[in-house]
């Protein structure tokens, strides 16, 4: 490939599956721009008491 | 000049003065620059001048630079011994087990006076009941202390008995003006036998049946007998038993477990507390040995780690 | 960044700019320190979204209390400032001057070489359905309103009461399937696949609640197929939740009480009705139209249930766009652990295009040397945080500082206004080094939150970074003392005299790195471990890939399709292809491992092969040895020539059997050897496959009679469009219980003579049959327990590999640098096997991507004078971490020995050890009791 | 004046100490009796450690960890769990009720939870009153572990 690349992902949406990309990224050594629409990232997941089966606490 | 020395055992066996007579041929190396100036177990050295000679009411014992004192408080008298030895003693050793935590007498302690009188001396089938002893034995104290309960102690020789080894060093390093070398690790220091974890283990028994061992092998050969699932004491128990240089720890020599008569591996540190607390936290459920306190305090119960039951509410 | 839009993508795969619209939050983030005095004086209150409108918040708010990042933001729409520039009562309270009206829009522009598209999910509305009535009857709620209901952190603090009258609720009940495999009301005809978990796990947290409640689940399939679902799903029975598999029809209002009642047919046939004082709608999942309109503005295509487009190979590739990748509820209705896995899978595959230009655009921050104040004595710094008013308007902050002034070894104290203020960090700077402190207190709020911050401070200032204690004086101090100013300043004295103690004793701790090996080991040479090991190859790493067998492919050699019907032959043989000519790849095949030492970054395994054992390095290793079909014991299976599994089925009917070719009638059976007593799991797959199969035969023949005998049909997200179809092509569903399992009688050599209990004739219902299909179970591979011995993996109860956490670490292993991909975890079709082990590839490249890693200084450390070798704590290190090792020197005496790399400084050697021998840093025993010690001084 | 017992609380990092912070976020009020020590998994307190503030005069003493399951260490609360019936053999040993002593699990969310229990400590503890072993003077300090 000849035409120049970026080194940086954008990750469009906070919630947990946002997350998760993001940090493997920040983490694999590209810079990435997490993007979310709300005033906080934590999505869906942040929302719910306890997940199954250990009822772990989703915080 | 040579150098003063006053020995005393209180509630004790007299195995320590033998430990000391074990030193043997050290002992006569030794003798010139020591002079034994009370040792009335060895030498009939009374303290109450019975000879005529003394005051009847006064202790006498001679000023000396090291005081040995063997057993614990159980009596006034003892008490009143020991405070005599402080007195006059510059350094102070408490020798053995007993002197140093209490050792087997302090198994008393977790039952009150009272108690005890009740169940050993009028309770018990072969005596015939009487009223308790109120003359011509001097007074319990409440219960056996170890000696630093009651005075500074400057030198602990824990042991059941102590090994001559280090009776040896105490007194060699104080002629010297040096610290003593003793041992400060535990028994498993000295244990040659083959460890590999405990997590296998479910449950621990009581030395009844015999650890498992190839007597055609050395003692190196043979798997660590708490990970055979014998209640070995030796991860809490001081090391010294196997003296400056033995093959392995006195009992181990003899394929039986650690009973911990050594003491404490820290000197405030709590046998029972400590074993229950390493068979817990490698999963093993406590409440399966039996005895708990008798068996893992037998000779650590003074400092109040041996009481009596309270009265249930 | 936060409430921020794109606008519009341009450019290409490799170089796509952005543009980007931030919305104003009105608070700046800098100044804001959260401490809420903004939200306490604003007068406007507004529904809570967060608690599904359960609850209240105010006009200027923070979504709960545990967001990041938490930072303020004034909703426009409800702000009274904003609205008609009165008010400002927020300007007036916040303490840090945080509040700024003037803030605008801005638009931003990026460049960057992939995107991953996460923008989640919306839960369906069942408002304006009838059926339901959910907007008619107060006491009919959503599952996710249960949830707030549910949680200690929503609006009746975890207790169930009635919304119509708030009096307790005694019965229960769940609709399954609301908004789900409904194409009617809802206009969903996929299945949301995460409701039936969802219901049993409320189910099952409201009976704790409530012991005595009487809860019932109404379903049509329970689909409990995930990892231990089964297992939970057997626990709710066990707990006397009650399961009642029928649709519901009608909700009406109870005659006396408020309640709800309900009718309904039971699988008997009987019509019945009960009334429930609570019913709540299990609803499913859908895309948000925030999410359709970004898929518009990124050119991504969605399909017909409103999802992205993808492939069954490249399952985080959205179809025909490259360059853009997706993941989460978007890709599908998808589940936590499946929403992670993808969301690695997808940072896999987003990156691998440019691994070219890694670390181009990272950096990594500089400090100055460190000071060495071994041997100083310790001169402690004081610092005590007002927090504006949240500190200082409960506790006596003055009184504090001279009380602290007084204490032992401290030679500084100050107050100020915010402690973690950008300003104060270089005035804490300066003053450490101008009074030459050499230990900090930071009496303020948490360190959970703060003491990062503080600890780069105490970096920049040349002190290492472990000689910090924080005393939390807010949130464990004047927060929660509010009344009681006077205790709560005694309690601020005590947990900075606490903390003073313990601080002169802490002991600078240096980093702790490691070197990483740049390479990868991959056991199993199945897909998984195929597209594992082709990733990280391409992102240029050497792999080693071992194989048991002699041939790569693994079970999908016996696969001919995926779900959707795309062919599993040619792409399997292609990555095949492309892992055998890869330069970086070394396939060991019949060959397996056995042995390893080592830890992330540094393993030493040893492959056992034809030509004898040769041993490798690697940073990472994936586990991906695969499962097999279950050989059942029941059926007449290996007894009667016309019974097959689903895969030998498979083959004989691609090679054109007779039996079936010429084949009439056909009977699948269902769960054979899964959901068994003894297999207490589903095998996930079966019920697609079967289905799918049944359809083929349909539509070569459609005069043969097709029967599938099932306990649930669990075609779970879109693959119900494959059970629609079934049914539409006359397939025939007969449901059966476990207890009455189909009987066969097997006396005729050319014909099966099934025989199922028909529930709507309410009699036993024969078929003869041409060929018996056993949808069989698909159980670990025995190479599972051993690699879990060689690298100290844990197994499940089925003996499949644990993951490190069920939901949100799916792929990786308690052991870090050790990742698990494909049926070696659990049974999984083709397109979450692929997924899985890019995700397995995306964890593992977060390793190799570093040269050196830092570690945790908190580890546990031998004290070699103390340590006597009694093994003890060897057992008790959950990490492996420990081990007994001879002194050099002294044959025969051993003392343990801590793999810094492996601990993760736990302390639970600490606690077992009876004479002090291990010691965690920054926890020590000796540590631990002086705070005990001050606490009770 | 009326007996204010002292309690001190081993809490978890992870999970118990979370959810104290999180008391104090929702400004949730609680006896001001407590004071915790912070450690990383209640797997690290060594029951001597809980010995040591009974001999230092604590009133109560509490371990709080994660619920069984959810251990940021896989199974340290488990270790703690095992070790509670160590301490509950030394109470009973010393003579001290077996309420001067109580190990919970909490997790980060459940602030509630966590003010519930040092509530339902601060007040059995009262109930129980002064720990016999509380030195009257700093000289009269007993070793009890």
């Amino acid at each position: 490939m000849s035409q120049e690349m970026i080194g940086a992902v954008m990750v469009v949406g906070g919630g947990i599956a946002g997350m998760q990309a993001a940090l493997d990224l920040a983490d694999g050594g590209y810079y990435v721009y997490l993007v979310e629409r709300s005033g906080a990232i934590g999505g869906a997941m942040a929302q719910l008491d306890k997940t199954f089966p250990t009822n772990d606490c989703s915080m | 000049m040579a150098l003063r020395v006053a020995e005393e055992g209180l509630s004790s066996c007299s195995g320590c003065e033998v430990a000391i007579l074990n030193l043997g041929e050290r002992l006569l190396a030794l003798a010139p620059q020591l002079d034994f100036v009370h040792m009335p177990l060895l030498m009939d050295h009374k303290y109450f001048g019975q000879l005529g000679d003394g005051d009847l009411k006064r202790l006498e014992i001679p000023q000396a630079e090291l005081g040995l004192v063997s057993g614990g408080v159980r009596n006034q008298e003892h008490l009143e011994v020991l405070q005599a030895m402080r007195a006059n003693c510059g350094t102070l050793v408490a020798l053995g087990t007993c002197a140093t935590h209490g050792g087997i007498p302090a198994l008393i302690n977790g039952l009150a006076n009272a108690e005890l009188m009740e169940r050993y001396y009028r309770g018990c089938e072969t005596n015939d009941p009487a009223p308790d002893p109120t003359e011509t034995v001097p007074p319990f104290l409440e219960r056996v202390y170890a000696l630093d309960e009651k005075v500074k102690v400057d030198i602990y020789l824990p042991g059941c008995p102590p090994h001559p080894d280090h009776i040896a060093e105490a007194v060699l390093a104080f002629l010297e003006g040096r610290e003593p070398a003793l041992p400060h690790k535990s028994v498993c220091d000295a244990c040659p036998t083959v460890r590999q974890g405990k997590g296998q283990l479910k449950s621990v028994r009581r030395f009844l049946q015999n650890a498992q061992y190839d007597p055609a092998k050395p003692i190196a050969d043979m798997r660590c007998l708490l990970e055979q699932g014998l209640l070995c004491m030796g991860p809490v128990t001081r090391a010294g038993c196997s003296g400056a240089d033995g093959e392995a720890p006195r009992c181990l020599k003899a394929r039986v477990p650690c009973r911990g008569c050594y003491g404490p591996v820290r000197q405030n540190g709590n046998q029972m507390l400590d074993m229950l607390n390493a068979l817990a936290s490698n999963g093993i459920d406590i409440k399966t040995l039996p005895d708990r306190a008798g068996g893992l305090l037998r000779f650590s119960g003074a400092h109040g780690r041996l009481r009596p039951r309270p009265a249930a509410k | 960044m936060t409430l921020t839009e794109v606008r519009e993508v341009s450019g290409q795969a490799g170089d796509f700019t952005v543009r980007l619209l931030e919305h104003p939050r009105y608070v700046d983030m800098d100044k804001c320190i959260a401490c809420g005095e903004c939200a306490r004086k604003c007068p406007k209150k507004v529904d809570d979204e967060y608690n599904q409108g359960l609850g209240k918040r105010k006009a200027i708010y923070v979504k709960y209390p545990q967001a990041v990042p938490l930072k303020y933001q004034i909703d426009p729409e409800n702000c009274i400032y904003l609205k008609n520039r009165k008010c400002g009562a927020c300007v007036q309270a916040c303490p840090a001057g945080a509040i700024d009206f003037n803030q605008k829009p801005r638009e931003k522009t990026v460049r960057v070489g992939s995107m991953i598209l996460t923008p989640g999910l919306k839960p369906f509305d069942p408002a304006g359905i009838r059926t339901w009535g959910y907007d008619v009857f107060p006491n009919v709620i959503t599952s996710l309103e249960l949830e707030r209901y549910l949680s200690v952190s929503g609006p009746t603090e975890g207790r169930l009461a009635r919304p119509s009258d708030g009096r307790p609720v005694k019965r229960m009940a769940f609709l399954q399937c609301v908004g789900s495999r409904d194409l009617n009301k809802a206009g969903h005809g996929y299945c949301s696949g995460v409701c039936c978990m969802y219901a049993l796990k409320e189910a099952m947290i409201a009976k704790d609640h409530e012991p005595d409640l009487d809860v019932s689940i109404f379903f049509v399939d329970m689909r409990t197929h995930g990892k231990d679902f089964e297992r939970y799903y057997n626990r709710a029975k066990e707990a006397g939740v009650k399961f009642r598999r029928c649709r519901v029809h009608s909700l009406e209002p109870a005659e006396q009480n408020g309640g709800v009642y309900l009718r309904y047919i039971t699988d008997r046939g009987k019509q019945v009705g009960a009334e429930y004082d609570l019913v709540v709608l299990s609803v499913g999942l859908e895309t948000p139209p925030s999410a359709a309109e970004l898929a518009g503005r990124c050119k991504v295509g969605l399909n017909q249930n409103l999802f992205a487009e993808r492939g069954g190979f490249q399952p985080v590739q959205a179809k025909g766009r490259p360059g853009m990748f997706v993941s989460g509820a978007f890709a599908g209705p998808h589940d936590i652990p499946q929403s992670v896995t993808e969301a690695s899978a997808a940072a896999a595959a987003a990156s691998l295009p440019l691994a070219r230009v890694r670390h181009s655009l990272t950096r990594e921050k500089r400090f100055p040397p460190e000071r060495d104040v071994r041997g100083e004595e310790p001169r402690v710094g004081v610092f005590v945080c007002h927090c504006g008013n949240n500190i200082a308007g409960v506790i006596d902050v003055e009184e504090l500082a001279a009380y602290a002034a007084k204490l032992p070894k401290v030679a500084h104290v100050e107050r100020n206004l915010f402690t973690c203020s950008q300003d104060t960090q270089e005035l804490l700077k300066k003053t450490i080094q101008e009074q030459s402190l050499n230990r900090i207190v930071v009496a303020a709020c948490t360190p959970r939150t703060h003491e990062p911050l503080f600890k780069e401070t105490l970096k920049a200032s040349g002190l290492n970074e472990n000689l910090l204690d924080m005393a939390n004086i807010r949130n464990q101090g004047s927060w929660v003392h509010q009344a009681e100013p006077e205790k709560a300043t005694e309690k601020a004295k005590d947990l900075v005299r606490m903390s003073v103690a313990k601080v002169a004793l802490l002991t600078p701790a240096p980093p702790l790195t490691v070197e990483v090996k740049q390479s990868a080991l991959v056991v199993g040479g199945g897909l998984a471990g195929l597209v594992s090991a082709h990733g990280l190859a391409e992102m240029g790493y050497p792999v080693h890939l071992v194989e048991l067998t002699s041939r790569l492919g693994g079970s999908a050699l016996h696969l001919y399709q995926t779900w959707r019907g795309e062919p599993v032959e040619g792409k399997l043989d292609s990555i095949i292809r492309k892992v055998t000519s890869h330069p970086l790849i070394t396939v060991h095949l019949n060959s397996k491992v056995s042995g390893a030492e080592g830890f992330v970054g540094n393993f030493l395994s040893t492959i056992q092969g034809p030509q004898g054992e040769t041993q490798v390095e690697h940073g990472v290793g994936i586990m991906a040895v695969g499962g097999r079909a279950h050989k059942p014991g029941e059926y007449g299976y290996g007894e009667h020539r016309r019974v097959f599994t689903a895969l030998e089925f498979d083959k004989l009917h691609t090679l054109g059997d007779s039996r079936v070719r010429g084949g009439k009638t056909f009977v699948f059976i269902q769960c054979v050897g899964s959901r068994e007593p003894e297999r207490p799991y589903c095998s996930r797959v079966c019920c697609t496959h079967s289905v799918q199969a049944a359809i083929e035969l349909k539509e070569q023949d459609p005069t043969r009679k097709v029967f599938i005998l099932y306990r649930d049909i669990r075609t779970y997200g879109q693959r119900e469009e494959v059970y629609r179809r079934a049914r539409e092509a006359g397939v025939v569903f007969i449901n059966y219980d476990m207890h009455e399992k189909p009987r066969l009688r097997l006396d005729n050599p050319d014909m099966v003579e099934v025989l199922v209990w028909d529930h709507v004739l309410h009699e036993p219902f024969r078929i003869p049959t041409d060929v018996l299909i056993l949808a069989t179970a698909i159980v670990p591979n025995d190479l599972n327990k051993e690699l879990a011995r060689i690298y100290k993996l844990p197994v499940d109860a089925d003996g499949f590999l644990q993951e490190a956490h069920a939901k949100l670490r799916p792929v990786d292993f308690a052991t870090d640098g050790l990742f698990l991909a494909g049926l070696a975890h659990y049974p999984k079709p083709v397109e979450e096997t692929v997924t899985q082990a890019q995700a397995a590839m995306a964890r593992a490249a977060t390793v190799l991507a570093k040269t050196r890693i830092d570690l945790d200084s908190i580890k546990a450390r031998v004290i070699e004078e103390r340590c006597d070798g009694c093994a003890l704590c060897v057992d008790v290190c959950p990490y492996h971490a420990i081990t007994l090792e001879e002194v050099q020197g002294e044959p025969g005496r051993k003392l343990v020995r801590i793999e810094a790399a492996k601990c993760k400084g736990c302390g639970c050697c600490q606690a077992t050890c009876p004479k002090l021998g291990v010691e965690v840093a920054g926890f020590t025993y000796e540590q631990l009791a002086s705070q005990v010690a001050a606490a009770l001084a | 004046m009326a007996f204010e017992p002292k309690i001190l609380a081993f809490s978890c990092n992870w999970c118990s100490y979370a959810a104290a912070d999180l008391a104090g976020a929702s400004r949730m009020q609680y006896p001001a009796n407590l004071r915790i020590v912070r450690v990383m998994c209640s797997g690290m307190v060594h029951p001597n450690l809980v010995m040591e503030a009974f001999s230092k005069g604590a009133d109560g003493v509490m371990v709080l960890g994660c619920h069984p399951g959810e251990c940021h260490y896989l199974d340290g609360n488990i270790k703690a769990q095992a070790r509670l019936a160590v301490v509950e053999e030394m109470l009973d040993a010393y003579g001290l009720e077996p309420e001067r002593f109580r190990l919970a699990w909490c997790s980060s969310a459940e602030a509630e939870r966590f003010v519930e229990v040092v509530t339902e400590m601060t007040e059995a503890v009262r109930g129980l009153g002064p720990n016999p072993f509380r030195p009257t003077r700093p000289e009269d300090a007993q070793e009890v572990a």
